[in-house]
């Protein structure tokens, strides 16, 4: 027994805890509960509510359990008559402000207050005064108030200061009066914001799409995988009669913690948007037309034989593992290798030096231990929320974390150096030069003549004096011009300062479809291909027999790829929703499921497996993105198509791939790379937070958001 | 004039369709026991026309007799029929034609 | 002549069942087929005025042996196909003899009835002349024993019959209902006089 | 009567063949039995419910006519213009001539029962045994209807009534045994007349135990309750009429009713001495009153009273357990009637009872 | 003695002679039927029958769609969808009663904490076609605004045992 325990008593049974925990803590550990409502183990300790009194032994009154640190001997009674008096009396003036319109309340039937009031309140209240009533704030479209109901806990408050990092709620007043508001009238605007919805604990903070739809003990909870990022945050889906309701964080302290983004959080709404397929469609003449399953994938296969080696796939990065490897094994059944899905990239110059998957180099939960990070290329905040949160954490411990980026962004923490004057490909050179790189043979070219400035030398200073630190090429990076020079100096620098390189992958999946193979210069695995296809540019903008979308809208998802550039005889899209450009386009398009319809596998950036079930129930006759192809298979008669289940697909894709994991970093060395042609130009390169996939694009309360204002309009 | 020579003729009819009901159904143990019947019934057929002719008695008396030794015989065939029918699962004659039960 | 359409329309029925009964494939058919038939045959007799044999046909044949014959039929899972397979194969050959037999039968008959005279009718009954109580009269005095035999046989019958279907169920719980009925509340309820417990 | 018939009918009718004068009697004969008797049928149906009603102190029929007394129409009525459902797989043929089968021996029987001393449409000497032959054939209807049906439940209930009925058969035919040994003849007009001479020479006082059995036999030969386990509907729904409908379900109602109206009547004739009057032998009734006389009155008196016995104990009994009918008729009922017939051959021999001459 | 005593009984159907009398005395005894159409037994104000939807005397809806009916309802036999109202409100954009699931238990009404959902003394109704079964709001609204008077009266007299 090490010193810094103590021995304590709690509800007469003995137990020991760390010297400086708080009681709450030891109580929720021993299984003792204390009511709570300001107390939340992710923020700090505020102790305002003062619901979690509990007795002390020999102390005079009874103490908050949350605020109260053990001592050696200390013996505490949760449910004592003493302890409950004293919670019972707390609730009273909780409640004495509190409408009690919990039929009417969204949070009814999930409510921390209501809960407790069923053990502390009184019957009857006494209080005859007049309540209190507080104005309703607008604060975006995304969470709605009603503050009356505000207990003031300020969990939602410190959130902002703690979590987010920018105080966006606060309180006003005193005693009576004390508001919880935006200090002036404006929206949240953070992209973690709608977590204080979770956090609070009455129902003053409440979904906003979500309002008066559904009630929680309806609802049925099913676990999914977040589907716009490369973190894979999980998430339950709330379902009522096979719809979508919302969507809630589900805990996992390995990859999201509680925190979803509110990307994550309200895409679901374009499940249920206008703009979805219910039917398949076909071109006549013209002419669209509903038609069926059958003879929709009989035109499909028909054509996609009749092009056989010439027929091209373009799949989003956001399908899933299976999808990617049906798509890549009907590729190879057809003896076609254009496959793709890096649908935003330029430069494949040196693609035969991608790794196998392009992962994070570290695990997500590792990077807010790292001391030193510099990220290369990625508006992180916008692209990985949750990524940049652990960042965060990990500056906020202390670590120097620098930025390279032709995009200007706040961070919420202290940056340490922010490298956008010169063009990405000079900041980039100065900080390897900085970094001892000259004499690397790979970038030896790329340095010729360069020298650091001295933001470039701390920036090269902070990785290398790091006890453990990382480079991360974000997807201005990938979609860079010179992206394949950018990633040679960024690979250099990782070596030359001992770093990890990662990747903060494009889409939910990238990781997943370069394993399964849906490349046109490898196989599922990573062997090479014996004939390299066209890649996804080459295909864009190419020409040819037939053309496959899957999951990918021309236009936002695929730039190079619109209407009038079309070069193809048929062009087929399996896609959720139709859009202008795709009609324009294409000659069918094939209904399929979204995320909460389809069951599958994402692979995140650290190489993490994560499969999910169907939750809902596919919108008109939309079906999962891998039964479509299973079916497409079948037709083809293409070999060993016959799964009964996505599981099916997943376990013969991992049988395939053996049980060592993929390598990540950077594959290339010694061979000297060009700089690529191009500039920088942050608007071209930039995608906007919430115009990542077509999910986000038609989620209308997320379009309604400042952030995603500012996004249409800078495009 | 109905008289013996019709009633006899029919007693004729009916043996002989009897006996080919037999040969017919020789597969089928409930109808071979009902063909039985039938060649009984058409010697009653005999007895009664007979007694008629004759103006005695004694030929319906053997006919009463017949009856009931025939309604015994139908009794006790039906009972190792469904016994047959419980062990072997099978009325065809043919397949009977193992000795132990 | 009344008579006579009688006697030939009974005789057709007659022979038209008796076919049925030996080319019926279903034997619930035949069944039916020959409860026709000893239906007919019970007419006939009537006309031929043995009302008492008539009768006792009716009762032992239709009201007894024949429902016994459907209840076994209908009872045991027959597989029509298979046990009446061979009814076309059998068929010509037992026509043919069938057919010779009447032939033969018709032919001695018929040859007979050439030579002798009395082709005419039954000899009439003399009045008040039951057939019944005259059946009786014999029975109960010149044929008694017989009529015994009869009756030991008819036993041995039952007893054989019921013998021999007789199957012993393991596990079968019988109630003995006269002691049920016999039953009062005081022989089955025995009152427990018990201290209270003391309180703890 | 022959001043009411104008001449030229009878002479009409004398120029007429022999035998078709005979066919038109019977014929003649046949409705004036068989119209009153559906007549009756219809009735009692209406009775059956108005008395269980009462018992149930309900009122019963009430809206159909005058005191519900149209209730029996307005059944008729529904029955004839439902359609008669045959379920697919069923033997056609059989399926529509069971409730034929099991009419028409419900009907023929009252061939052979005086309505009174003279009136019976045929006086045959075996009537007796033409009666028992008759009611054996009515399982023919029951049993064809439950295995052409081709459903388990009808089945069921056919075999369930087919075995009921053959084993109270047994029992019905030794207490006729006893009858006929009391009044000497197979004919039921000279068993009647054998019970001539009041109350206490009918023959349920002698065969008392017999009486009893044959019309529990009776109610149980006709499936009424509470032996009406063939159509136990808590178990097999409807027993062997479960899918007959319209007409092929009036017909069977029909035969249970005509049956019940036979078993009482054969009861009336075999033990309560048929059309006798009861008040035979009490002279302080006067000597021309019609109370005294025998007459057909007497007969439906003593139908109707039988009838309401089968109504009284549908309305008092539950059903019995079919293990437990199987037992009654064959190890209760059939040893007593044996029983008492050698009890009725000692006292003939002794010549007590009917046979003190 | 006991045995010669129950022989006798037995033989001579004692038990069935005493359940025959039972019958038999009712068989004079007078009848409580009522005849139903035209005489009605007297209804409680409790009386659960049909559903009715209220309204305040202004005539705004009373449901507020908290849907705890829904939840109480042992039968599922209600379904509710609800939205935010053109006012802000939380008001049902669905509000269907299944009749036939219904087991007209009463729990919907005790559950409504603004006595919107009500049973009705309404007991004579029919459906003629199917999918009649179900009471849409529309219907319910409709019972709730004819009735009105009499649901408020049961409503004030039943008040004072509640």
């Amino acid at each position: 027994m090490s010193d810094d325990m103590v021995n304590l008593e709690v509800d007469g049974r003995p137990v020991q805890a760390r010297k400086g925990q708080m009681i709450i803590e030891v109580t929720d550990a021993v299984g003792a509960y204390v009511p709570r409502f300001c107390y939340h183990e992710k923020l700090s300790i505020a102790a305002n509510c003062r619901m979690c009194l509990v007795q002390v032994e020999k102390a005079p009154k009874p103490l908050p359990a949350c605020a109260t640190p053990v001592g050696e001997g200390m013996k505490i009674f949760t449910r004592s008559p003493y302890a409950i008096a004293a919670q019972k009396a707390t609730m009273e003036f909780l409640l004495i402000n509190h409408p009690l319109d919990c039929p009417i309340c969204d949070q009814g039937g999930e409510c921390e207050l209501q809960d407790l009031a069923m053990g502390y309140g009184r019957d009857v209240s006494r209080y005859t005064e007049k309540k209190r009533v507080v104005k309703d704030k607008d604060i975006g479209p995304l969470v709605s108030t009603d503050m009356t109901r505000c207990i003031h806990c300020t969990r939602c408050v410190r959130f902002g200061q703690e979590i987010a990092g920018i105080p966006e709620l606060g309180t006003t007043h005193r005693g009576e009066n004390m508001k919880i508001s935006t200090y002036i009238e404006k929206s949240i605007d953070h992209e973690l914001s709608a977590n204080i919805i979770d956090l609070c604990p009455v129902g003053a903070l409440n979904n906003k799409p979500y309002r008066y739809s559904a009630r929680a003990w309806e609802i049925e909870q099913r676990a999914t995988v977040a589907p716009h990022d490369c973190v894979g945050s999980n998430i339950y889906a709330h379902v009522l009669r096979g719809t979508v309701k919302r969507i809630v964080p589900r805990p996992n302290e390995a990859v999201n913690e509680t925190w979803i983004s509110d990307r994550d959080r309200f895409s679901y709404e374009a499940i249920y948007s206008a703009d979805r397929l219910t039917t398949p469609r076909v071109r006549e003449n013209g002419e669209w037309r509903d038609t069926d399953w059958e003879s929709a994938l009989k035109l499909l296969a028909e054509k996609l034989q009749a092009a056989g080696k010439d027929a091209g796939i373009l799949l989003s990065p956001s399908s899933t593992t299976e999808e990617a490897y049906l798509l890549a094994k009907i590729a190879g059944h057809l003896g076609s290798p254009n496959i793709d899905h890096r649908l935003r990239r330029q430069d494949f110059s040196d693609q035969d030096n991608d790794p196998e998957a392009p992962l994070l180099g570290l695990e997500i939960a590792a990077l807010e231990q790292v001391d030193g990070a510099f990220v290369v290329g990625s508006s992180i905040r916008r692209e990985a929320p949750i990524l940049a949160h652990r960042l965060r954490k990990a500056a906020l411990r202390g670590a120097r974390v620098s930025f390279a980026c032709p995009e200007p962004e706040s961070y919420h923490f202290g940056v340490h150096e922010y490298l956008s004057d010169a063009g990405l490909l000079t900041e980039l050179a100065g900080v390897a030069a900085a970094a001892g790189c000259a004499s690397n043979p790979s970038v030896r070219d790329l340095l010729a003549g360069v020298s650091a400035t001295a933001a470039q030398q701390r920036v090269a200073a902070s990785l290398s004096e790091a006890g453990s630190s990382v480079v991360l090429l974000g997807a201005i990076a990938e979609r860079h011009p010179a992206a394949a020079a950018l990633r040679t100096l960024a690979a250099a620098i990782a070596g030359a300062t001992d770093s990890a390189l990662g990747y903060v992958s494009e889409g939910a999946n990238s990781v997943g479809a370069s394993l399964a193979g849906a490349l046109p210069h490898r196989e599922a695995g990573g062997a090479a291909r014996g004939a390299k296809g066209r890649c996804a540019a080459e295909i864009a903008t190419g020409k040819g027999p037939a053309l496959l979308l899957f999951g990918a809208e021309p236009g936002p998802d695929v730039p190079a790829f619109a209407s009038e550039k079309r070069g193809y005889g048929f062009v087929a899209a399996c896609t959720p929703f139709r859009s202008d450009a795709l009609e324009a386009s294409a000659d069918l398009l094939l209904p399929v499921g979204t995320f909460a319809e389809t069951s599958g596998t994402y692979v995140n950036c650290e190489g993490r497996w994560q499969s999910f079930a169907g939750v809902a129930r596919p919108v008109g006759e939309a079906r999962p993105g891998w039964k479509v192809l299973r079916v497409l298979g079948n037709l083809l008669d293409a070999p060993d198509f016959d799964y009964e289940n996505s599981e099916e697909v997943r376990d013969e894709l991992s049988a395939h791939l053996g049980s060592t994991p993929p390598k990540g970093g950077y594959a290339g060395g010694g061979k000297p790379v060009k700089a690529g042609a191009g500039s920088d130009d942050a608007r071209r390169l930039d995608v906007p937070m919430y115009q990542v996939d077509g999910l986000v694009r038609r989620a209308t309360a997320l379009q309604r958001t400042p952030e995603a204002i500012r996004g249409r309009e800078g495009c | 004039m109905i008289g013996l020579y019709h009633y006899l003729t029919i007693s004729a009819i009916l043996f002989a369709l009897a006996v080919a009901g037999i040969f017919i159904n020789r597969r089928n143990l409930i109808v071979l026991l009902m063909c039985i019947e039938l060649v009984l019934l058409a010697v009653n057929f005999n007895f009664v026309a007979f007694s008629r002719y004759l103006g005695d008695e004694t030929g319906q008396a053997f006919v009463f007799f017949i009856l009931t030794v025939a309604a015994a015989e139908a009794a006790i065939g039906l009972a190792i029929l469904v016994v047959l029918f419980r062990n072997r699962r099978s009325i065809n004659v043919q397949e009977l034609d193992s000795m132990k039960g | 002549m009344f008579q006579a359409i009688l006697f030939y329309t009974f005789a057709a029925v007659l022979i038209g069942a008796a076919m049925g009964v030996i080319f019926s494939r279903n034997p619930v058919h035949a069944v039916m087929f020959l409860v026709l038939a000893f239906f007919q045959s019970s007419l006939l007799w009537l006309l031929a005025e043995a009302e008492f044999l008539a009768i006792v046909l009716i009762l032992v044949y239709v009201g007894a042996v024949m429902v016994l014959f459907l209840f076994v039929v209908m009872m045991i899972d027959i597989n029509v196909e298979r046990v009446q397979g061979g009814l076309v194969r059998y068929a010509p050959l037992g026509l043919v003899i069938a057919g010779l037999m009447v032939v033969e039968l018709v032919q001695l008959i018929w040859a007979r009835s050439r030579f002798e005279v009395a082709t005419g009718g039954f000899a009439a009954t003399p009045e008040g002349y039951s057939n019944t109580e005259a059946l009786g009269a014999i029975l109960y005095t010149e044929h008694v024993y017989a009529f015994e035999i009869a009756a030991v046989i008819l036993l041995l019958a039952i007893v054989a019959a019921i013998s021999l279907t007789m199957r012993k169920r393991e596990g079968l719980k019988v109630q003995n209902i006269t002691s049920q009925v016999a039953a009062r509340a005081k022989d089955r309820v025995r009152v427990v006089k018990m201290e209270a417990e003391k309180r703890q | 009567m022959g001043s009411l018939i104008p001449q030229f009918a009878l002479d009409l009718w004398n120029g007429l063949p022999v035998e078709l004068q005979t066919v038109v009697t019977h014929v003649f004969k046949i409705v004036i039995v068989l119209l009153p008797l559906i007549l009756a049928v219809a009735f009692s149906t209406y009775f059956e419910r108005k008395i269980i009603g009462y018992m149930q102190r309900r009122i019963g029929p009430n809206r159909v006519g005058p005191l519900g007394l149209g209730q029996p129409f307005a059944d008729v009525i529904k029955l004839l213009i439902k359609e008669v459902v045959i379920p697919t797989r069923s033997n056609r043929f059989l399926f529509l001539i069971a409730p034929l089968l099991s009419l028409i021996p419900a009907f023929a029987t009252w061939a052979v029962i005086p309505l009174n001393d003279t009136f019976v449409i045929a006086d045959i000497n075996a009537g007796l045994l033409y009666v028992l032959a008759l009611t054996s054939l009515g399982v023919y209807g029951v049993i064809l209807a439950g295995w052409a049906t081709n459903s388990k439940y009808a089945f069921l209930g056919a075999m369930r009534s087919a075995a009921q009925i053959v084993a109270y058969e047994i029992a019905m035919g030794f207490a006729l045994v006893g009858v006929l040994m009391a009044g000497g003849s197979l004919n039921l007009g000279d068993i009647v007349r054998a019970q001539e001479g009041g109350i206490t020479s009918w023959f349920w006082l002698p065969l008392l135990p017999l009486f009893v059995v044959y019309f529990i036999s009776g109610v149980a030969e006709t499936n009424r309750a509470p032996f009406d386990v063939a159509e136990g509907e808590s178990e097999i729904v409807a027993g062997f009429h479960v899918e007959y409908s319209g007409v092929a379900f009036a017909l069977f109602f029909l035969a249970e009713y005509a049956n019940m109206l036979l078993i009482s009547a054969l009861t009336s004739i075999f033990f309560l001495g048929g059309w006798a009057s009861p008040f035979e032998g009490l002279t302080f009734l006067g000597d021309g009153s019609f109370l005294r006389e025998p007459s057909l009155m007497w007969l439906c008196l003593k139908i109707a009273f039988f009838m309401f016995v089968f109504f009284w104990l549908r309305a008092t009994f539950p059903r019995y357990r079919y293990d437990q009918i199987m037992r009654l008729g064959w190890k209760v009922f059939i040893p007593v009637t044996l029983v008492w017939i050698a009890v009725e051959a000692l006292m003939a021999w002794l010549q007590v009872g009917p046979w003190a001459a | 003695m006991n045995t010669l005593r129950a022989y006798i009984k037995t033989f001579v159907l004692w038990e069935l002679w005493q359940g025959l009398s039972i019958t038999l005395r009712n068989l004079f005894r007078p009848s409580i039927t009522v005849q139903y159409p035209e005489d009605k037994t007297p209804q409680s104000v409790r009386f659960r029958g049909l559903h009715a939807l209220r309204r305040y005397p202004n005539g705004e809806e009373r449901c507020i769609a908290c849907k705890l009916c829904e939840a109480v309802c042992p039968a599922l036999a209600i379904t509710i969808e609800s939205d935010v109202a053109a006012d802000g409100t939380r008001r049902t954009t669905r509000y269907d009663i299944d009749l036939f699931k219904c087991i007209y238990c009463g729990f919907c009404e005790e559950a409504c904490p603004v006595d919107a959902i009500v049973e009705t003394r309404i007991h004579e109704y029919y459906m003629e076609k199917p999918g009649e079964n179900i009471m849409t709001k529309d219907k319910l609204l409709a019972i709730g605004d004819k009735y009105d008077a009499m649901i408020s009266a049961d409503k004030a007299a039943d008040a004072r045992y509640r």
